[in-house]
């Protein structure tokens, strides 16, 4: 062997793993032929019988690409009731498959994109190349991750409480993926167009706490339940703050239902701003204050210190290898999407257009961008700012965020009282900054940001 | 109410619930009590649900699954003996006077239900609750045990914070 | 097929077993369980009945649950932080340890 | 905050507007990556880097142009006792200066040096070569003589200056030997014709020289 050889061993990888990470184009181009092979056979299954139908669902959907998928869905189910005779139990069924499958590809397929591009920014704000050598500019790094996540040995701790252990990522996953079906994706385009749906979604909030709780304690490792007892303190806390900034939204929407709080930001100021609540005082120092605590719940960075890797190895993840882990890691990027969707919602507007000349693109379209800038955003976050204490993390949500909470709802009813208008312009500011500047005086005279002294590795 | 998805529905939730109350009273180890109380109360969430109260069964899973279980499940822990296991004694026979009391109480509260045919009225499904009307209701005719209820939530978080914290004369 | 009774049975055996754990089990924290189940088991009855009941739009019922939910929560934290400080206090969570004031 | 004019947070802002220039920053040149796509790119080892051990050989011979002598003082002087050496023995049994075998274990090889500290012959030298990644310890780590040889001139290409000078040492080595081999010819014939001559001296004084001697000069 020479040892200035240059090629990579690979020869003990898997085969078709080597093969898709040697040759990615060709590996892409066979992908797109197998899809191309059975959606021709599913096509000409389909169109056995009144393929007029089906012609007509498809340019029905093309002729609105505003309500394309729901078009699609009517003249799909509307085509198997007449081609193929559907019961209408079978039809309610259909519909219901076709939804979720449709929810969980995009969902998936964002989630794989995001723990690459999250990796791949973090990496170029630290001057790194992230990954990239499986395929072009490492795009099948998700594939490589989730084949090496599920052949990964399933390991369960000898005194561990296996049910709970086993439950654990479950109980996690169902309440994140639950919120998806409640978030308005487009005009009408809400899954399950819920009354109360604001308090659904706190609700799956809140049962996430538990499926912490049981990997906490079900793993019978102290890390795990270090790492849970603190993530549940932080998501309780941090629960309050969240709960007070959508709060003023619906307050001044009248609804706690997503929808209905989406048609409230309808419509442009002086015909190119728009209606959206982050562009009025309240509604921006809320947002602030809603995507913070977003961050803490979804327990990212810098509020991460439950799985904080210097002194709680993974937090409540510690025992969990393998399949599961890779749940939880599902489960964390998937919460961390809805909320962020719930954040487009509450106050970006959902999926109106940002100006009123660009309403030709379709409304889920905009939902899904400012979707994605949201976890952006939570990712330069991340890359930027260091971990909390755990005693600032609990200072900062029960004396700063809260209070300023509550000076929210405050400015949004004088908003409201007020008509908007210069006066609520200025009166909400005023509201919302003199707590701002106090509290925050407060906090950094309480906790002061020092230069760390090393006692013994500086010189 | 009497469609088949409803009564599989029912079947469901109330099995869940009922399995779940008696895990909760009767496991010998704590921590699991604690975590049938969470599914317990996820059960009834549900039981509200069907019975068409959306909102008071989203509260129920906010308030009772997101801060009453975990509450409990961090005084489990808090309190949990160092010596022995989190395990508690099992059934024995100076129990059955709790058995029988409480059969006791069951029978009566069943034989007064099933003595009432008044019960058995079919009536039409109400509207679904509207928030609209239940904060209407709130800040109208029951503004004083809104007001009353805001006090007494104020004073029991201050009493249970002093109480839970350490005082400065020893524990 | 599902009507009132129904639910004022479920919600029966549901008090039946709180009360069994008030008054059998010897730990203050399944106590307060017991006590939990109980008060889950009157709510469901409220909801119950106002489903049921003639006058819906009244929203009683509902209401009354809102209230009893509130002062349940307010119930379990000073409940709770009772048990805690008679732990710290006797390193025990047996309602019969409790007895110093026992004649 | 000695600005009480200053907002809450802006620290934080100006921290994410310094990870956004190196976000995008970074796609602009390489002067901000401190790192390289690795075996693809290369970094020039800097010259005493070192990891594992080779053997010099000078000329096209990679076995016969060795420069070690099967002394054996490396592989006694070797900590972890890595080196494994077996002279070559003539057709008479008589050692000779070569080795037949010369391993060097590297899964064991602590990288100290000692070996070419200790080699009189600078034969044995430091490499800098260092993807001995593989998936057994044996064929792979396990470097017998054939791989360990390596030309001089390769040695120059990973370290110029220090092969310079080890050329330079050779030489002067050769040439004091040379020297010295010389002049202890010379002394030898010095001594050869004092001895002739004395002996010739007193040949003339006693006797005449035998034919014998004169034959053998």
């Amino acid at each position: 062997m020479l040892p200035t050889e240059t090629q990579p061993q690979t020869q003990r990888i898997r085969p078709a793993l080597n093969f898709a990470a040697r040759r990615p184009w060709c590996t892409l181009a066979l992908l797109i032929a197998a899809a191309l092979v059975v959606g021709t056979g599913v096509l000409f299954l389909l169109n056995l019988k009144a393929p007029g139908l089906l012609t007509a669902a498809l340019m029905d959907a093309l002729s609105d690409p505003g309500q394309a998928p729901v078009l699609l869905k009517q003249g799909l189910l509307n085509y198997l009731e007449n081609g193929w005779s559907f019961a209408p139990w079978m039809l309610e069924l259909t519909s219901i498959f076709m939804v979720i499958g449709t929810l969980l590809a995009v969902f998936g397929v964002i989630f794989a994109l995001t723990s690459l591009v999250e990796r791949k920014v973090l990496a170029r704000i630290q001057n790194r190349f992230g990954p990239n050598r499986v395929g072009p500019w490492g795009l099948f790094q998700p594939l490589a991750d989730a084949v090496k996540m599920l052949i990964k040995e399933d390991i369960v701790p000898t005194g561990a409480d296996k049910v709970l252990h086993l439950l654990a990522p479950i109980i996690m996953l169902v309440p994140a993926l639950l919120v998806l079906a409640i978030l308005p994706y487009g005009p009408g385009m809400a899954p399950i167009e819920l009354g109360v749906g604001i308090l659904f979604f706190f609700a799956l909030g809140a049962t996430t706490e538990v499926g912490v709780f049981m990997a906490g304690w079900g793993s019978n490792n102290k890390y795990s339940l270090i790492g849970a007892m603190r993530s549940i303190a932080q998501m309780i806390s941090y629960e309050i703050p969240l709960f007070l900034a959508a709060l003023s939204v619906v307050m001044l929407s009248g609804s706690l239902s997503p929808d209905a709080i989406v048609s409230a930001q309808s419509g442009y100021a002086f015909s190119f701003v728009p209606h959206w609540f982050v562009f009025t005082p309240w509604g921006f120092a809320g947002f602030v204050l809603f995507f913070t605590a977003a961050l803490a719940e979804s327990n990212r960075s810098p509020f991460d210190l439950p799985e904080g890797e210097s002194e709680l190895v993974a937090g409540h993840m510690t025992e969990y290898s393998g399949f599961k882990y890779a749940v939880f890691f599902m489960a964390e990027y998937i919460g961390l999407l809805g909320i962020c969707g719930f954040a487009v919602a509450l106050f970006l507007g959902g999926w109106h257009a940002p100006l009123p000349w660009l309403e030709w693109i379709p409304g889920y379209l905009w939902f899904f961008i400012k979707l994605y800038s949201l976890v952006l955003l939570a990712i330069w976050v991340r890359g930027t700012v260091p971990r909390m204490r755990g005693d600032h993390l609990m200072g900062f949500a029960w004396k700063f965020m809260i209070p300023m909470g509550f000076a929210i709802i405050l400015a949004a009813a004088v908003w409201h009282y007020a008509g908007g208008g210069v006066l609520g312009w200025v009166a909400s500011a005023v509201i919302v900054l003199m707590p701002y500047l106090a509290l925050g005086r407060v906090v950094s005279i309480q906790y002061p940001a020092s230069r760390r002294v090393y006692r013994f590795s500086e010189s | 109410m009497n469609s088949l998805s409803e009564i599989i529905a029912f079947l469901l939730i109330s099995s869940l619930t009922l399995g779940a109350a008696i895990a909760a009273v009767g496991l010998r180890n704590i921590v699991h009590c604690g975590l049938s109380l969470a599914v317990f109360f996820v059960g009834v969430a549900g039981l509200y649900l069907l019975l068409g109260a959306e909102f008071i069964g989203f509260i129920q899973l906010l308030v009772y699954v997101g801060a009453v279980a975990v509450l409990i499940m961090f005084v489990i822990l808090l309190t949990r003996p160092e010596d022995e296991a989190a395990k508690l004694p099992g059934l024995r026979w100076r129990q059955l006077p709790g058995v029988l009391i409480a059969a006791g109480v069951f029978l009566v509260i069943y034989l007064a239900i099933m003595r009432s045919p008044s019960l058995l009225r079919d009536v039409p499904e109400p509207a679904a609750l509207s928030i609209q009307a239940v904060g209407e209701a709130l800040v109208s005719g029951h503004l004083l045990a809104l007001m009353a209820i805001g006090v007494l939530l104020t004073a029991a978080l201050i009493g249970a914070a002093l109480f839970a914290m350490e005082g400065e004369d020893g524990k | 097929m599902i009507s009132l009774p129904i639910f004022l049975i479920l919600s029966a055996i549901l008090f039946s077993l709180g009360l069994f754990a008030v008054l059998s089990r010897h730990s203050m924290i399944l106590l307060l369980i017991g006590v939990e189940l109980m008060l889950a088991s009157a709510n469901l009855n409220f909801i119950a009945f106002w489903r049921f009941g003639p006058h819906p739009e009244a929203m009683t019922g509902a209401l009354f649950v809102l209230f009893s939910i509130a002062v349940a929560a307010a119930e379990a934290a000073v409940g709770l932080s009772l048990i805690l400080l008679i732990y710290r206090h006797l390193r025990s969570t047996n309602p019969k340890d409790v007895n110093s004031l026992h004649g | 905050m000695k600005n009480p004019l200053t907002l809450p947070g802006l620290g934080i802002l100006k921290g994410m507007a310094v990870t956004a220039r190196n976000l995008v920053g970074s796609y602009y040149g390489t002067k901000r990556l401190h790192t390289i796509s690795y075996p693809e790119e290369r970094l020039a080892l800097p010259e005493n880097s070192r990891n594992f051990p080779f053997l010099v050989y000078d000329g096209e011979d990679a076995d016969g142009g060795l420069r070690c002598t099967a002394c054996r003082i490396c592989e006694k002087e070797c900590p972890p006792q890595v080196i494994t050496i077996v002279p070559e023995r003539d057709e008479n049994g008589k050692l000779t200066k070569h080795p037949t075998v010369f391993d060097i274990d590297l899964n064991a090889c602590m990288s100290c040096q000692i070996c070419v500290e200790v080699c009189p012959f600078e034969s044995i030298k430091m490499d800098s070569a260092f993807e001995y990644s593989s998936f057994e310890h044996v064929e792979s780590l396990v470097l017998h003589k054939s791989d360990l040889a390596k030309p001089n001139s390769y040695y120059h290409d990973i370290k110029p200056t220090e092969a310079t000078a080890v050329d330079a040492n050779l030489e002067a080595e050769r040439q004091r030997k040379a020297e010295a081999a010389a002049k202890k010819e010379a002394a030898l014939q010095a001594k050869k014709a004092a001895a002739a001559a004395k002996s010739a001296a007193a040949d003339a004084e006693k006797t005449p020289p035998t034919p014998d001697t004169d034959a053998s000069d």
